[in-house]
């Protein structure tokens, strides 16, 4: 018998280059950070039971998930609305994966892991908006777009979950960004191409920002 | 006065002073054998071809607004016979047929230019799907070709071949398609039908149907006045809910917009027509020199003439993939048509359950290159009362009985086809 | 050397002399300054003939000064970035600049076409419809060529475009189109209310007409003003001000787009820059300060180079320092026109005369002409004298019939002002006619919009300025932000008198479309041939069709129309405006979206796996997947798809499938729901089965088929094609959530999350032993065929494990979370290596289905039943389902269908292609017994032929009938055995053993 | 066009698909094959305001039914479909 190794790979292993792109001379306008490895949960009220998933989540998180298109930060996962009576469960370190919320959540909701069917990417610096505006159709000015602001939508004909997080510690901005696996590595050379006129950082990270 | 090099020589020693109306102005007369409503290009073809072909004159084309207002004057001009399924192929070669004799039939040059349509594929899968529709063709006695990757690379060298994301492999080609020049369509035949008797008159809206105590259509309401008719044929695509709506018929059929470009004029770029297989775009070069191009309809229905800028996004990407030369090249004018998109995205060229009103409608995409075949088997059906051959699956009842005529394989769904 | 600037004023204007620019145009060098577009550095050098006509290769100067210009277009620019048709009035000078004159040969001074002005008695509108007719086959081969040729402006590059461009949204509470006095105000309330504010300008400077024109506003000069407001402007984070960019269309729902030229005025985009953006700009109100643009008066010469619109004439001066003329003569119609006399008086140039077609002139003109020198002649300009060096003499027609001489090298033209109304009619508003200042002014603007200033048909500077702000507080207020507007702007308005004339009797061609050659008696012919309807006489004479859009020409032209008509104006209306406002490249609709990037790409789990082992890709949708897998000294792709075949007929092969859609179907009524979308039943599928379905539409046929595994009571994982996956999901979804919104369904796409790889062949259990934990029982007995369920692998991970077989061998197809897809891909590599694992591409996967007699795409065309396809059976009679009533349509179960069927070459060594066409034998092909077409072939490597499927009309009661196969595309015609589609292990021995 | 999604906000165009008339309802189980083809392919078509689904796939997934001129274009309501947010159904 042979040995495995089991070695998660991201799909931006290959495209993901850390350092600068685009261009030079100026100070990086955007920073890209792909955050690899998290666990993510769909979960899904069933008919007639959005308050007994609401009562169960609560317990799980507590606090009750989003029911409009918000991102709420809990101490150790980050819930974010991803369509009616649904949102996603985001986090590390297997505390809210789908093996230990299965069974807390089951009466009230369905749930699909999707930890691997997503690459997450934080967007952030101060040309974050200018860059973001070229993917997304979303008014992500700070009035209409606060911290803590979700949408489900489009980028690129792709659907992906984009909200807003705690700004940087310099003050500036930064957007999360969930996309699917498999459209991952185009996306990204789109995300580079809309953003090389601003200047670029590259890297990722185990960490969420 | 008959249109020649002479007649113009002649006409222009006079300062062009002699030159009479292009057709006459005509008022309403009470009762005509035949009325149709709907002075475009399929309207004014089937009165040509029921005054030339099947003698009968006495004849009226209503148009509410000028003629060729609707979708004979708003399409990209092409012409082809390059369809797949029986009852498609055999209408559109006896359309393209008509189309080959049409300036010496109308005595008015409306530019038909056989300059070819190609449809590009990108994978064996639609190299199949040509290959089967090619051979369709042939077997009918249509003229088809198809091409490989180097016989494309030869005809058309300026396309993106080598940084593609779909690269072309080969492509359909019909050396008899090509474009016509649509308002020309349109003045020709009330020009040659107006000469026969035919009267046309503009500025005439049908708001009704006139009905005896049977239930049988006699004439129609119109913003003119009551006009009586032996036989009504609606030839309105566009509109024909709207107006078989008068007539207490729901059609299989769906309004929806279709948006059309055009490009600044420019020397000659493109030689035929050609259409892309991995995206939504079609286009050629009139001879003016703007590049006439489309893609697919916005998706929605609409009564609106003009469409979003989604869909003009999506046609211009398909052109930049195909041909990233047009990259500089200025997109001129952009406008929209109402297309009557039916429930199979073929048409309807039948009686209706209402004596005495016939329909022909649900044209989809393929109204313009039809206007001779459809005026020509239309007026057969008003005369003899009977379907012409070419256009016996036509009939509005195949939705009922289940004889779709589906080239797109996209079922009940109008804005799929 | 650059030649000096003749015709440059010593000082003042707005171009930078510190900066001078080098540019040729034609090959001749030049020199301009920063601040100049192209034709006022032409102008400077004293350049006077620029251009070509359309049709009669007339030459021309230039006419305007902005994007209406219809004459001095240039080829801009040189190879790959050579832009046709570029108007010399907005580009923008750069050092470096080239220009090239358009649709001339040899050259611009000598241009052989211009022959075509000696048949301009035959090339009247219309005539190519009267001729040309005979002989038929002429037409392709000789007279169209020769049209086409000479139609046409410039030449575009013929080579790819080699700069990027993108596109943007952005949001705002107000847009304003326009930098204008009335722009600026509008600006300056909504900006102070705290709205959100775009403002779109489409020159390089800020300041519409003040730039030219001046004044006084609230007691400041124009320019001090200006630069005061800019900067108030400037101060407001929220308000967004952009040059470069026009406003161009305006679409539904508050929804407008812009053109912002990025890089136009450089050489080339600096790199990681576009050349140029597309806005989508989101606007709950817009304020259209576009302003309005000057109307030529149709008189016989007025396309003689040094006829110039009296605005522009002005600008040229007065914003660029650059003198068209020397000795300039006006001809107006209203009080506006005289302001380029002051202008041109105040820049030392000499004024040969003011014709003035109204019957009085103010005292205040009656002085500056004493005082200037010059006579005011009340008349009109019936013929020019001159040719391409320029105006030299003017005749006048003065009122009471005299005729009179001017001799000039300029003519200032001014027929009034036409409020922009493009973007206010854009949603088909049609404009109205207003009496007051004998022009069109919008009406029936799209929702939110509104137009004010001269874009409204108020031309004076107070008039802009209080309407401009009264807009933008008043779009504020609509928007939510409170009333701190302040106080507008205050300046006084212009007088304005206007006496219409549109066209002035004379001998020569007077021309209303200057680019199309359109004259005055082209539309007098098309008014006798009956193209009275302006849309008719539009089409008819090609009025207003060129790349000006008949800025300059339309009004004109149906003012025109109305007079030989009988008609008045309101009653002949104006044709539909059609946007963009101004050309657009194309580039910038397509924005990123080209040549490789045209559309995103999927990437399955191994991909980069399979890049690593040579693999051949194919695209599938928007999948890259890999066809097959080369290997040294293979021949061709046939001999390395039927290496794969053998290997994995004979030992064990895998492949990538992660490509299938995979939805998760949960809850109480999961069952309940399959029943409804699939012809068979699900709901008494036992948890860890798996079983085949197929779906309808709604009108009865075929929409797809997937394999379907029950994981758990209120689970099931559910698998449709590649190419329908996103589809089925909306499908599901419609189900759930429209039809059937009484079952406690959800459904969640699954897709992305596991990578799936189907593994087949006899020594499939053997690999899977190396890979999953001992523990798990793999037997036929503890793992049957249609089983699935979860197991362990070695190392720890779980998979999912269905036996399922696409290939008809003994196979399983894995699934494990998408992040592991390329460890399994190795590591079945890996512990495969003994058994001589083989990785296989959709090629093999291919021709495995096909000796299997599997239905796919091709069979899947959407005009298919599940009887056409064998699956008759399937069809559940026990249950209502999605497509059942339909199905039952007489024509839908007509014996007489096209049904699969399998093809054998009765020639075994002969090759079959898709696409022939199935005759009968012995039969000539004809339409009417075309009975079917062979959907999909292959070689099979076990059978060692060609094999294929096809459908033929009741090809199922053929069986063992000879057919040819007919296939004229190709040359070919042979004959084919039609025989069962399962050419391999029809009793299904090997995938359940 | 821009359309209001009640879960999601104002969106464009692009992040939604057009299905067709909401008027017509699925005949029962059982119905004669006359109900079912006039369901399946008859349409009014209306010129003027009419009530349609659409889907907002690339947004939150919900099917909404948005009234909406097809004159104009206009959109003067949208609502979710029945089953779009059931869970909140009977609470």
């Amino acid at each position: 018998m042979v040995d495995f190794s089991w070695t998660p790979r991201s799909p931006l292993e290959k495209a993901l280059v850390t350092g600068a792109h685009g261009a030079r001379g100026i100070e990086a306008g955007v920073s890209l950070t792909e955050i690899r490895n998290f666990d993510l949960v769909q979960v899904m009220a069933r008919r007639g039971k959005a308050a007994d998933m609401a009562k169960a989540a609560k317990a799980c998180f507590g606090v009750a998930p989003p029911d409009a298109p918000k991102a709420l930060q809990t101490p150790d996962a980050t819930l974010i609305w991803s369509g009616p009576d649904q949102f996603f469960v985001l986090s590390k370190g297997g505390k809210h994966a789908m093996d230990t919320l299965a069974p807390a959540l089951s009466g009230s909701a369905s749930l699909s892991d999707q930890s691997h069917a997503r690459a997450l990417i934080s967007v952030s610096g101060i040309q974050a908006r200018a860059m973001l505006a070229k993917l997304s159709s979303i008014d992500l000015h700070a009035a209409s777009f606060p911290i803590g602001a979700a949408a489900a939508t489009s980028m690129d004909h792709t659907s992906v979950t984009l909200w807003r997080g705690a700004d940087r510690e310099d003050g500036l901005p930064a957007f999360n960004l969930l996309m699917f696996a498999t459209f991952a590595e185009s996306l990204w050379h789109t995300m580079l191409d809309s953003a090389g006129e601003y200047g670029v950082t590259i890297s990722h990270s185990e960490d969420f920002a | 006065m008959k249109y020649s090099i002479f007649s113009l020589a002649r006409a222009a020693l006079s300062g062009h002073k002699n030159w009479q109306r292009t057709w006459r102005d005509a008022t309403p007369k009470d009762r005509y054998d035949v009325v149709i409503i709907g002075g475009g290009g399929h309207g004014l073809a089937t009165a040509w071809f029921l005054a030339s072909e099947y003698g009968i004159k006495n004849v009226a084309v209503l148009e509410k607004g000028w003629i060729g207002s609707g979708n004979a004057g708003r399409n990209t001009t092409i012409i082809r016979s390059n369809y797949g399924l029986p009852g498609n192929t055999g209408f559109y070669e006896l359309s393209m047929k008509l189309w080959e004799r049409m300036e010496q039939d109308l005595n008015y040059n409306t530019m038909v230019s056989q300059r070819g349509v190609i449809n590009l594929y990108h994978s064996d899968a639609q190299r199949d799907a040509y290959a089967r529709r090619g051979n369709t063709m042939r077997i009918n006695g249509i003229d088809a070709e198809l091409l490989d990757l180097a016989a494309v690379r030869k005809m058309i060298p300026f396309l993106n071949f080598d940084n593609a994301r779909f690269p072309v492999q080969g492509g359909l080609l019909q050396r008899r398609g090509g474009t016509a020049r649509h308002d020309a369509v349109v003045w020709g035949y009330a020009h040659a039908a107006s000469a026969l008797g035919v009267d046309i008159i503009q500025n005439c809206e049908v708001t009704g149907f006139v009905r005896d105590a049977n239930g049988k259509v006699t004439g129609v309401e119109t913003s003119r006045g009551k006009i009586g008719a032996g036989k009504v044929g609606m030839a309105v695509a566009g509109s024909s809910s709207r107006v078989a709506a008068m007539a207490g018929l729901r059609l299989p059929i769906e309004s929806h917009v279709l948006q059309a470009f055009v490009s600044e004029a420019i020397k000659p770029l493109i030689p035929g027509v050609m259409t892309f297989g991995a995206g939504h775009f079609y286009v050629s070069q009139s001879d003016k020199g703007g590049l006439v191009f489309g893609g697919d309809i916005d998706g929605y229905n609409s009564y609106a003439q003009r469409g979003n800028m989604p869909v003009m996004e999506d046609v211009c990407e398909g052109g930049m993939a195909l041909m990233p030369m047009i990259g500089r090249v200025r997109l001129l004018r952009q406008w929209g048509g109402i297309m009557d998109m039916s429930m199979d995205g073929s048409p309807i060229i039948d009686k209706t359950p209402v004596d005495g009103l016939f329909i022909n409608a649900g044209w989809c995409y393929g109204g313009f290159k039809a206007t001779p075949g459809s005026g020509f088997v239309f007026a057969h059906l008003l005369a003899r009362d009977e379907s012409h051959k070419e256009a016996a699956r036509f009939r509005l009842d195949r939705f009922r009985t289940g004889a779709m005529i589906d080239e797109k394989g996209q079922g009940a769904q109008p804005n799929l086809h | 050397m650059a030649s000096a600037q003749t015709h440059r004023l010593s000082n003042g204007g707005l171009v930078d002399r510190s900066a001078p620019l080098n540019f040729r145009f034609d090959g001749k060098a030049f020199s301009g300054f920063q601040g100049d577009t192209l034709a006022s550095a032409l102008i400077a050098n004293g350049v006077k003939l620029v251009g070509r006509s359309f049709k009669y290769h007339r030459p021309r100067g230039i006419l305007t000064s902005g994007s209406e210009e219809p004459n001095a277009l240039v080829e801009l620019r040189t190879g790959a970035r050579r832009e046709p048709n570029t108007k010399a009035t907005t580009a923008e000078l750069y050092d470096g600049l080239e220009a090239a004159s358009q649709n001339r040969w040899p050259s611009l001074r000598h241009d052989v076409m211009s022959v075509n002005q000696l048949f301009a008695p035959i090339f009247v509108a219309g005539f190519y419809y009267k001729t040309f007719m005979w002989p038929a086959k002429f037409w392709e081969a000789i007279y169209e060529p020769a049209i086409r040729r000479a139609a046409g402006l410039g030449r575009a590059a013929g080579v790819a475009d080699p700069d990027h461009y993108d596109k943007a949204w952005a949001h705002c509470d107000v847009l304003i189109a326009g930098s204008g006095p009335a722009g600026l105000a509008a600006a300056l309330a909504a900006g102070r209310s705290g709205a959100r504010v775009i403002l779109c300008e489409e020159d390089f400077t800020l300041g519409g007409r003040l730039l030219s024109d001046g004044g006084t506003i609230d007691g400041l000069p124009a320019a001090a003003w200006l630069s005061k407001t800019l900067d108030e402007l400037a101060a407001m984070p929220d308000v967004r001000i952009t040059t470069r960019t026009t406003l161009f269309g305006v679409y539904d729902g508050g929804t407008y787009g812009a053109i912002e030229r990025v890089s136009d005025h450089l050489p080339s985009p600096p790199e990681h820059q576009v050349r140029q953006r597309l806005w989508r700009i989101v606007a709950k109100r817009c304020v259209v300060a576009a302003g309005a643009i000057e109307r030529p008066i149709v008189f016989a010469g007025n396309d003689t180079p040094g006829v110039m619109m009296a605005s522009a004439m002005r600008t040229y001066v007065a914003r660029y320092a650059a003198t068209p003329a020397k000795r300039i003569a006006l001809f107006t119609n209203n009080e506006d026109g005289w302001r380029t006399v002051e202008t041109a008086l105040g820049a030392g140039l000499q004024i040969a005369a003011v014709i003035d077609a109204r019957p009085e002139v103010s005292p205040a003109h009656r002085s500056l002409a004493s005082k200037g020198g010059f006579p005011v002649l009340h008349g009109s300009v019936s013929g020019v004298d001159g040719g391409k060096d320029g105006v030299r003499k003017i005749a006048v027609s003065l009122t009471g019939g005299s005729r009179a001489e001017v001799e000039a090298d300029g003519l200032a033209v001014s027929g009034g002002w036409n409020p922009a109304v493009g973007l206010t009619s854009f949603h088909r508003g049609r404009p109205k006619w207003s009496d007051d200042i004998s022009a069109f002014v919008p009406d029936g603007a799209p929702p939110g919009m509104v137009a004010v200033g001269a874009a409204n048909g108020d031309f004076g500077l107070g008039a802009c300025l209080s309407q401009g702000f009264a807009a933008g507080a008043t779009a504020a207020h609509d928007t939510g932000h409170n009333d701190k507007a302040g106080i507008a702007p205050v300046a006084d308005d212009e007088a304005f008198s206007l006496a219409p004339l549109w066209h002035v009797a004379g001998k020569g061609k007077a021309f209303v479309d200057y680019q199309h050659d359109v004259t005055a008696s082209d539309i007098e012919l098309a008014q006798r041939e009956g193209f009275e309807s302006v849309e008719h006489l539009k089409r008819y004479t090609t009025l207003g069709m060129a790349t000006d859009q008949g800025k300059t020409s339309n009004v004109a032209g149906l003012a025109i129309m109305a007079a030989v008509s009988g008609r008045s104006i309101p009653e002949t209306g104006t044709t539909i405006y059609r946007p963009p406002y101004v050309p657009v490249a194309i580039g910038a609709f397509a924005g990123h979206h080209r040549d490789e990037t045209f559309h995103a790409t999927r990437l399955t789990p191994s991909h980069h796996w399979a890049v690593e082992q040579g693999a051949i890709f194919v695209d599938t949708g928007l999948w890259k997947r890999a066809q097959w897998y080369p290997r040294a000294g293979e021949k061709d792709w046939l001999e390395s798809v039927t290496r794969e075949v053998k290997a994995v007929r004979s030992g064990v092969g895998f492949c990538d499938v992660s490509t299938l859609g995979k939805i998760d179907v949960h809850g109480p009524d999961a069952g309940a729901f399959l029943d409804r979308v699939y012809i068979n039943t699900f709901s008494s599928l036992a948890v860890d089965k798996a079983r085949y379905g197929l779906m309808l539409r709604e009108d009865g046929i075929v929409y797809d088929d997937g394999t379907t595994s029950r994981l758990a009571e209120d689970h099931y994982f559910l698998t449709t094609t590649t190419a329908k996956a996103g589809l089925v999901m909306q499908h599901l979804e419609f189900c759930r959530q429209v039809l059937f919104p009484e079952l406690d369904v959800q459904l969640t796409s699954v897709s992305d999350q596991w990578a799936q790889f189907s593994i087949a062949g006899p020594k499939t259990r053997d690999l899977l032993r190396e890979i999953v934990d001992p523990a798990e029982d793999l037997s036929n007995e503890g793992f049957p065929f249609m089983g699935a369920r979860e197991v362990a692998l070695r190392g720890g991970l779980k998979a999912r494990l269905f036996r399922i077989s696409f290939s008809g061998e003994m196979a399983f197809e894995i699934s494990v979370p998408a992040r592991f897809g390329d460890a399994m891909a190795r590591n079945l590599m890996l512990a495969g290596a003994p058994f001589g694992v083989t990785p296989y591409g959709t090629e093999a996967l291919g021709v495995m289905r096909v000796e299997k007699g599997h239905i796919a795409g091709p069979e899947l065309s959407g005009t298919t039943t599940a009887a056409d396809l064998g699956l008759g059976k399937m069809m559940s009679t026990k249950k209502d389902y999605i497509g059942r009533v339909m199905a039952g349509r007489e024509a839908l179960v007509a014996p007489d269908r096209q049904v699969v069927v399998g093809i054998k070459p009765v020639d075994k060594a002969r090759r079959l292609r898709s696409g022939a066409h199935i005759i009968p034998k012995g039969q000539t092909p004809g339409p009417g017994n075309d009975q079917g077409y062979v959907t999909s072939v292959c070689f099979s490597p076990t059978l060692d032929q060609w094999i294929g499927l096809a459908l033929v009309e009741r090809g199922r009661e053929r069986i063992g009938e000879i057919v040819h196969a007919h296939d004229p595309l190709r040359g070919e015609d042979y004959d084919v055995e039609l025989c069962n589609p399962v050419f391999y292990d029809p009793d299904g021995g090997r995938q359940r053993g | 066009m821009r359309i209001v999604c009640p879960f999601c906000g104002e969106r464009e165009l692009g992040e939604f698909t057009y299905l067709g008339d909401a008027k017509p309802v699925r005949p029962v189980a059982g119905a004669s094959e006359d109900e079912v083809f006039d369901y399946v392919y008859l349409r009014d078509n209306v010129a003027g305001a009419t009530s349609e689904y659409w889907y907002h796939g690339g947004g939150c997934r919900a099917w909404l039914k948005v009234s909406r001129n097809t004159l104009t274009h206009e959109i003067s309501a949208v609502e979710p479909a029945a089953g779009a947010g059931a869970a909140k159904v009977g609470a």
